[in-house]
């Protein structure tokens, strides 16, 4: 799977991105997030952050409930604050 | 119409594109946005990142939404990306319309709507060093306006 | 700052002049109203009468009135007169605010108001003669909306 | 008085205005208006008209109890349609 960072999760994370392997059993955006807070010290920080981390699968935002599997492309980032 | 890029645009060459030698417009409503530096002094520069792909994705389905909703003629959503500084243009959005009313309402539901979906993220450095601005409530509580007000 | 004229104005040339250079904006709605032909082929040429004057007297009542109401930065009605085509620019009004929301309402405000208040009329020549256009209680309906809604 | 015809009125009138003096008695804008009614057939039309005609004293918009004098700029003209 594509993982894009933007804004301050990319800062947090140190990287614009990676490829990962999703690992069995993961098959909604909102598992895929359970997993990631408990990967490391910086994702359990942005997803922790005060301010609600947004995700997009596909260049779409996407709810917990949202169907995600290791061809998509998936982004997180802050609120966005264009305009 | 929508563009997103990293060089400045000309407001006027860009309402006169598409109000020229047109007769059935009569209302073009005009939003610019511009790099804002209130206490004078405290922003150096304004970093917009975006995440390519996904905004100008975003931006089509809001312009489509508000061809949807009122009976514009033409529309125009120009944002830039990249380092700026105060007093540069940052964003334009504009709408023709024969009717005034559809003209304005469709530029406000516009902006608010890029303001809480697109996804550009401004970051300032105010010399002090450089912080990511955070979203504003009040710009949620904007856009939530237009799914209550059914037309 | 108001002005009536016979010649045309540029729009972009307009808003670039309240607009560059100044670093506490943020905002900038404009407004630009068209000679429209809606039918395609109804319309030869379009005459604005106005009362030399008062005309004036009352743009600039109903700038001070915005500029009461919220906080601009600047400010400015642009008004022709004399025989025009369709397409041809009528009315030009922008403002400039540190507020996205003040300069749109500030500049649906002042076109409302100036749909009601300010003296000028208008004669259409369809070429099977030439008619008065009749005021619009759509108009007086949408000034009456800031008369109800105090900010 | 100098009186002003705008748009259709001045039509109707035939004129864009004239001096005028003002008859003894009258010191309102709505005895202006009666006086003015019956004074000829053009005034009739004028201030009968299903659009009802608006007056301004020296440049303001002036209702039936605004006072008026010989020395007053007084305007008769339709619903304004501009912008």
């Amino acid at each position: 799977m594509k993982l894009f960072y933007f804004a301050w999760v990319r800062d947090k994370m140190g990287r614009d991105g990676e490829q990962i392997q999703l690992p069995e059993g993961i098959h909604t955006a909102g598992e895929f997030i359970e997993w990631f807070k408990d990967r490391g010290t910086a994702e359990a920080e942005v997803i922790g952050a005060s301010e609600m981390v947004k995700m997009a699968v596909n260049q779409e935002y996407a709810g917990p409930s949202h169907p995600i599997s290791d061809d998509d492309e998936v982004a997180l980032f802050p609120p966005v604050t264009g305009g | 119409m929508i563009r997103v890029q990293r060089e400045d645009f000309d407001v006027g060459q860009e309402i006169n594109r598409f109000s020229n030698d047109k007769h059935d417009i009569g209302a073009v409503c005009t939003f610019l946005g511009l790099v804002r530096d209130l206490a004078g002094d405290s922003i150096k520069t304004m970093t917009l990142d975006y995440y390519p792909g996904m905004t100008e994705k975003e931006l089509s389905k809001i312009e489509a939404e508000a061809r949807a909703r009122w009976p514009l003629t033409d529309c125009v959503i120009i944002h830039r990306y990249g380092i700026l500084e105060p007093g540069d243009r940052i964003v334009m959005v504009a709408t023709a319309s024969p009717h005034r009313q559809a003209a304005f309402q469709s530029c406000e539901f516009l902006m608010d709507y890029l303001k809480t979906r697109a996804p550009f993220w401004k970051k300032e450095d105010t010399g002090d060093g450089e912080q990511w601005v955070e979203a504003r409530a009040s710009d949620d509580v904007a856009a939530d306006r237009w799914t209550e007000n059914i037309e």
